[in-house]
């Protein structure tokens, strides 16, 4: 028997979010939803002492919504899910603004807060999204990628 | 075929897309980099660094992928979202 | 230099909690909190088959704040957490309701996942608080404790 | 000395506290629970199991743990909240 499918709401808005209703969403009406794990980022405002201005996410349209798919798919496979939801914003942000938001319900805690977490770390190595940094200073620059979100990843390899 | 630019590769290239065709023997990934590099200054200096990303139709791929029959070929920095 | 004080709220009520009202709390008007993570557990409607019609649950005034509060204090003193907030519920609560909600802030997104998890953990097997389930037939029973809540617990010990 | 019981020995006990003024032969808490266990069928049948926890001023302890400054002494069964 193949598991019943599962909620899965993918979005990619210049549009803010409500975490309130997105928790909701997955949990209300539902007698077997024990845990909700949230994720917000939020755009700071700097980094290493630099202050930033502004942020403007680029994303490439179709291949962001597919390759947030397919993660989505490999976590509800990997972790008894009962929901995700999966929203990230692209445009213009400034400090304090969120910008991405991950929701995972499941019966328990373990697979909420893992299937979290694994969706974080490959949106964060693989989703084609790109960030550009405005400072009070001089031109905007691209953000470069962490080596540590690269190395984020080896904990979810299989063996 | 279609050719899609993201970042500062599309600042460099100064186009978001554009309709190639490459010759017969640009078979890879990695060989149509080096020959989108021989079309331009602004082509060579997008293309200088070695860690630009390509993706085949929505998939990640690495440069020794095959592009025959691929629809869209995007390039692109390392990504930077969440 | 000791790090200043970051805001922790802890608050043991019959009443519900407002996620994104916690969220805000904690993200508001700061420039540097780029994540929140949020675990809210709910009251489900039945456990391995056998359906739950309300769940009541006893704490230990006093010591349940004081057990909470010292492990926040570890996690904030393990993880460059910027907020933390707890709210536990007690009394009778309904298939659905909320029960727990755990809050933690931080620039990056490792150290809001672990503080919250580790929070959690903790809360499960250390916090005096105590279940019993009402069934549509029968009297109430106490929950047991679960053997996975202790096992948790081993990842978070030194060494 | 003050005692607390919480859920099923709460229940078990019939009420939520009381003082007690054990012997002085009674140091430990292990030694406080045997005492307790002494005084009647209630406390026979909330002190039977022996996964019973304690804490003294709120603080967890184990069996071994001397009571003497305690002010408030809790007995309770294993944690089951989060």
């Amino acid at each position: 028997m193949s598991p019943a499918p599962i909620p899965i709401t993918i979005r990619l808005q210049q549009a803010d979010f409500d975490v309130a209703a997105e928790i909701a969403a997955l949990a209300r009406g539902r007698a077997d939803v024990g845990a909700v794990v949230t994720f917000s980022g939020i755009c700071r405002g700097g980094e290493g002492g630099e202050a930033i201005t502004a942020l403007t996410l680029e994303h490439y349209p179709g291949m962001a919504e597919a390759e947030i798919r397919r993660h989505v798919d490999e976590a509800v496979a990997r972790w008894p899910l009962t929901g995700v939801t999966v929203i990230h914003r692209h445009g213009r942000l400034v400090p304090g603004d969120n910008i991405v938001l991950v929701v995972t319900a499941s019966a328990h805690r373990q697979a909420a807060f893992l299937g979290a977490e694994f969706l974080m770390d490959y949106l964060k190595a693989n989703a084609p999204f790109w960030k550009r940094e405005e400072r009070p200073q001089g031109a905007a620059t691209w953000v470069e990628a962490h080596h540590r979100d690269d190395a984020a990843l080896t904990r979810w390899k299989d063996s | 075929m279609k050719v899609l630019y993201f970042a500062w590769v599309r600042e460099r290239v100064g186009k978001a897309e554009e309709v190639i065709e490459p010759p017969a023997s640009v078979t890879t990934v990695g060989e149509l980099m080096q020959w989108l590099a021989g079309r331009g200054e602004e082509y060579a200096l997008a293309f200088a660094k070695p860690v630009i990303r390509a993706a085949i139709d929505h998939i990640h791929v690495k440069p020794d992928a095959p592009i025959a029959g691929a629809r869209e070929i995007a390039f692109f920095p390392p990504m930077t979202g969440g």
